[in-house]
């Protein structure tokens, strides 16, 4: 049975609440475990679901969940746009 | 209210009805809409100033007597709520908002359809109306589906 | 409320809880771990997991040699995959300074034991085609260098150590350390008080200001350094890439990520753990001069952490001339993962009072006093 | 091969451009000018677009805007590129790379020198909120610069193909559609500066923004930021949630509305609030079968005068049902629903399958905060506005200073108030660049007001009271 929670990192719910029973109990150390959160569309997704889960593991409300830090850049960006090594 | 948060459909209940003197005079709107919406446009699109809100989160009152039944609203309500129903004629004719492919012709048989998209009738089309891509199209109905059917099926 | 322990552990990092392991697994578990946010929260949660044994200086060779060995039975030790790769580290040299330098690191690398080679341009892509070695004088190849992903090791440790009874404090921030005399008494947080007589210091960025509550001065300063992590590819780069020169490093995951990073020079210090746009444009820069293929590869994120650096690049650990029991275990300027277990296993022997398994005299803090630094030199970023 | 374009649309009329053709897998694509590449493979049947990571589940099209990782694959040699955002060119050459591609073996050619420049306002989204902003503070003299990552400015409006709500002096009963039009008419007449098809990369100290554009890196330093990013779908856990044909209702409406393709011949809509209740009419006005729309509430959330467009065209609304599975193994076949009791649990023996080639998911929207957290604003988990917002001042300036939300992304609302929003940060602007003035502080009351107004009624209690909840009291801070 697969219920997927994050698409991008390819990480079922299965896989969630093995982690979370292993101890990551919170956002930013789940993120860093499973990646989720991590890959292309960067949580926009999965994250609020992973909240969800989250809470209800933890017997707690969504409003005292924890938001993971976001990171820039908000899309993937090309090494060669960044690195603009040619003068116009 | 009844059970229309349930099953999306409206019962005569729920509706403000044209009293039956009132019907015999002439073409009357019909407004299907139970809301408290922000929305306003039939009251701007009325001619006669026969649609008014005191808020725009009101249910649309209508003054059925100051109403032409020019069926000008019909094209313009975002909810394709508004009807006008005519039984001055026999038959009597009602005029339904419609946004699909193919649009029916004047003169054309379609199949005239309750709240619930069931087939009630077989209805002639005898007006088509547009307003940008809403059309307003006037069917032929027997007296006793005037308030039945409030949508039409192109047979074609 | 107030409470005791044997020993309060000040950092929820690799180097706190890697030395609540080694304490534990001695027996000794009457240990509170405190960590301010969550386990592996800072440096040690956001660096690229290199593991190098290729120093300057002969007392992070030792450290560095010793960690490996450690490292490489550590899967198996905490029962889970850290995913320790031993692919190499490929350092490159650009100047005919860094290629003398480089001889003398082998040298004194292949003294100690380490089976370092001096590699030329050419033999350089070979292991690593896609380099552009156009600008590149020399190299220094170590196979049984690598890299592991942190996050693993530390939680793998945390696990560990709870399952032994140390217990861990997460969002639990140190407000003081009360000292009378020559002693700790306790550790104040924002959550109580904990009695005790020893403490450890490996809050990383934050140790001079956690030193400070103890009314001890500490040269370590923190500066941020920033990395960042690339979409995945199917296998193709073996080694860490790393140039002291350009203060870059580079490697794939198992994951097939590029994670990397490079320093910026004119960092000012302090902490401060947010992006900049100098080093989104700065590593995308080095990155396509090193490897060309990089400009059709995308970043996915960046993300920055601090350098808890001292003034010879080289950490501090052991007990301070003013307390005692006031072990140090910070200051590792940016190495501070690959040589932890060691140092980690070490500063537990400490602690206990035992003969320590390696000697790291010339680590104390104390070294600062004389004028006698061994600058180590191969610090990158 | 299979066509799913759709030649004929009762409201939308789809200019497609000249005939070309592209290589996929080596197989000749025909596609038209201005079709993105995964359009073009979905118009002609596509279904697996790559595999997923671990698990190498097929991923087909999913959110159509660019932001996940189901349609990446090789083009031209470039591995990891977004087909559904990347324009078919002729010739061009497609391939999928599965789970992890190779590393590229060409080096392309360089991208020009990052150009900085300094400017007074940046706005990033251009929707409703975001146009309004930029009109405002351009009128009255500010330099404004909007980014926008569709190359169609107008947000989620340029989908919308039935007439809005709302005040009739706020443009309802106008259509989205035209409504984008008017906007950016507006907004170029005031003189705003329009970056279309750029991509916001960051935010970086002080207020500078990195921009991604078709000529390569952009530096802005600005005097204030307005964050009006829109809001992301909500996605829903039910067994076999990715296999492809099911989509989000945004992916769907770009795809029918944008690019004139249908999604499949049959659709279980899940969800009724009016995202779900419009899609699923949207997609009988494109000719396109919905089975059935399900709600897990017991009455369904959207206006009941949507509920009763389906209901008139013999759409069933099944109240009390959720979703339990997705039927397939390379693609959606069908769908096992049943019916939640009281508690949200299961009723035994309700279960029944449905046939469907879609799955269209409408179970609301979050605020798409990414921007405003980058900018390190303190954020707030409010329910009523759909997520985490941040918290902000009457005048929508979030905790760090200069930097501004309006519309959906400062809490899930309708149109016409991310408008009105977007008018109050432009105002909000302009009294920071220039000094306040009469004009401005009575513009500033007037939409206040109007704001007030949208939030009367039943409708509008619930934002209402979230607004609330994020707001900073002027007279504290």
């Amino acid at each position: 049975m697969t219920v997927m929670i994050c698409r991008c990192e390819d990480i079922t719910e299965e896989e969630i609440l093995e982690a979370i029973s292993q101890g990551y109990t919170e956002i930013e150390p789940l993120k860093r475990r499973l990646r989720i959160g991590m890959g292309q569309c960067q949580g926009k997704t999965c994250i609020p679901l992973v909240e969800r889960i989250l809470a209800r593991e933890r017997c707690k409300k969504p409003e005292d969940m924890d938001e993971p830090t976001a990171r820039p850049p908000s899309r993937q960006v090309s090494f060669g746009l960044l690195a603009g090594d040619r003068d116009e | 209210m009844t059970d229309y948060k349930e099953t999306g459909i409206l019962s005569l209940d729920d509706i403000k009805k044209p009293s039956e003197d009132r019907l015999k005079k002439g073409p009357v709107v019909v407004i299907e809409c139970v809301e408290n919406i922000p929305c306003d446009p039939c009251v701007a699109a009325c001619p006669k100033d026969a649609i008014s809100m005191d808020e725009i989160t009101d249910i649309p009152s209508i003054d059925f007597d100051g109403c032409i039944g020019c069926a000008l609203c019909v094209t313009e309500c975002p909810g394709l709520a508004i009807f006008v129903v005519d039984c001055t004629s026999d038959p009597c004719t009602i005029t339904v908002p419609y946004e699909y492919l193919p649009v029916p012709e004047k003169g054309e048989k379609v199949f005239a359809l309750d709240r619930e998209g069931k087939r009630v009738q077989v209805s002639k089309v005898v007006r088509v109306r547009s307003s940008g891509k809403t059309y307003g199209i006037t069917l032929e109905v027997d007296r006793e589906n005037i308030w039945k059917v409030r949508g039409l099926e192109v047979k074609r | 409320m107030s409470e005791k322990a044997g020993a309060v552990v000040i950092g929820g990092g690799v180097n706190g809880l890697g030395t609540a392991y080694h304490l534990a697994k001695k027996g000794y578990t009457d240990v509170v771990v405190l960590e301010k946010s969550y386990v592996c929260s800072g440096a040690s949660g956001r660096n690229g997991g290199g593991i190098r044994q290729q120093w300057s200086s002969r007392e992070n060779i030792k450290l560095a040699m010793e960690s490996t060995k450690m490292f490489e039975g550590l899967s198996e030790e905490l029962g889970e995959d850290m995913e320790f790769i031993q692919g190499g580290y490929l350092v490159l040299a650009f100047d005919e300074d860094e290629v003398e330098r480089f001889e003398k690191n082998v040298a004194l690398q292949r003294k100690m034991g380490l089976n370092t080679e001096f590699v030329s341009p050419e033999e350089a892509k070979e292991i690593v085609p896609q380099l552009n070695i156009s600008k590149v004088k020399a190299a220094t190849f170590n196979e049984s260098d690598g890299t592991i992903y942190p996050f693993l090791v530390v939680h793998g440790y945390a696990r560990a150590v709870r399952e032994m009874g140390v217990e861990i404090r997460e969002h639990t921030e140190v407000t003081d350390i009360e000292v009378h005399g020559d002693e700790i008494t306790a550790v104040k947080t924002d959550k109580g008080i904990i009695e005790t007589d020893t403490v450890v210091n490996a809050a990383g960025g934050w140790s001079n200001q956690i030193a400070r509550m103890a009314g001890v001065e500490l040269p370590n300063k923190p500066y941020r350094h920033e990395i960042m992590v690339t979409e995945p590819f199917a296998h193709f780069l073996d080694p860490m890439v790393i140039s002291f020169h350009h203060g870059i490093y580079f490697s794939q995951s198992k994951h097939g990520n590029i994670v990397g990073g490079i320093g910026n020079p004119d960092e000012k210090e302090g902490i401060n753990q947010r992006s900049s746009m100098w080093f989104l444009r700065t590593m995308a820069k080095t990155l396509v001069d090193f490897i060309p293929q990089f400009r059709s590869v995308n970043m996915l994120r960046q993300w920055a952490g601090l350098y808890d650096t001292t003034p010879d690049a080289q950490p501090i650990i052991g007990p301070v001339p003013e307390l005692e029991r006031f072990y140090q275990l910070n200051g590792f300027s940016g190495h501070g993962f690959m040589v932890s277990p060691v140092v980690n296993k070490v500063t537990a022997e400490l602690i206990l009072g035992e003969e320590p398994s390696m000697d790291i005299d010339r680590l104390s803090v104390t070294r600062f006093e004389g004028m006698d630094l061994e600058q180590e030199y191969s610090v990158v970023g | 091969m299979e066509d799913k374009r759709i030649r004929e649309h009762p409201v939308l009329e789809f200019e497609r451009g000249h005939e070309i053709h592209f290589d996929f897998e080596g197989e000749e694509v025909k596609a038209y000018k201005g079709e993105t590449i995964a359009a073009a493979l979905y118009a002609n049947g596509l279904v697996k677009f790559t595999e997923s990571k671990h698990h190498h589940r097929p991923r087909g099209f999913f959110c159509a805007i660019g932001k996940c990782s189901s349609c990446i694959m090789t083009v031209n040699g470039i591995p990891h590129v977004r087909t559904c955002v990347t324009p078919v060119e002729e010739g061009m050459k497609v391939k999928r790379h599965g789970a992890l591609p190779e590393f590229p073996k060409e080096v392309p050619p360089s991208s020009p020198e990052a150009k900085e420049s300094k400017v007074d306002i940046a706005v990033v989204g251009g929707g409703p909120a975001g146009l309004s902003a930029a009109i405002i503070a351009a009128q009255h003299g500010a330099d404004v610069h909007l980014f926008d990552e569709g190359d169609h400015q107008g947000g989620q409006l340029v989908k919308q193909t039935h007439q809005f709500f709302g005040s009739h002096l706020e443009e309802a009963g106008t259509r989205g559609i035209d409504l984008a039009e008017d906007l950016l008419r507006e907004a170029k007449k005031a003189g705003v500066n329009l970056h279309p098809g750029t991509t916001v990369l960051g935010y970086y100290p002080e207020k500078t923004l990195a921009v991604e554009s078709k000529n390569g890196l952009e530096i802005y330093h600005t005097k204030g930021i307005v964050y009006a990013t829109g809001a992301v779908e909500n996605y829903l856990a039910f067994e076999n949630n990715d296999l492809p044909g099911i989509y989000g209702a945004g992916g769907v409406q770009t795809l029918m509305n944008e690019y004139g393709i249908i999604p499949g011949e049959k659709v279980l809509m899940i969800g009724s609030g009016n995202v779900g209740l419009i899609v699923g009419y949207q997609l009988l006005q494109a000719g396109v079968d919905v089975v059935e729309v399900i709600e897990a509430m017991p009455n369904f959330g959207g206006y009941q005068v949507h509920a009763s467009k389906l209901r008139r065209a013999g759409v069933p609304i099944s109240t009390a049902h959720t979703i339990k599975k997705a039927l397939g193994t390379d693609r959606v076949e069908g769908a096992v629903v049943h019916v939640l009791d009281e508690d949200w649990q299961p009723v035994p023996g309700t279960e029944r399958e449905l046939e469907c080639d879609v799955i269209c998911i409408a179970v609301g929207l979050h605020p798409d905060n990414q921007f405003v957290r980058q900018a390190g604003a303190e954020m707030k988990y409010v329910r009523e506005l759909g997520g985490f917002v941040p918290i902000r001042t009457e005048d929508m300036e979030t905790t760090v200073e200069g930097v501004f939300v309006a519309g959906d992304s400062a809490g899930i609302e309708e149109a016409t108030v991310a408008a009105l929003e977007g008018k109050l940060v432009g105002c909000a602007l302009v009294e920071r660049l220039f000094g306040t003035s009469d004009e401005i502080s009575d513009m500033k009351e007037d939409i206040k007001a109007g704001i007030e107004q949208m939030r009367k009624g039943p409708y509008g209690e619930y934002p209402r009271r979230g607004v609330k909840l994020c707001t900073l009291d002027e007279e504290v801070c």
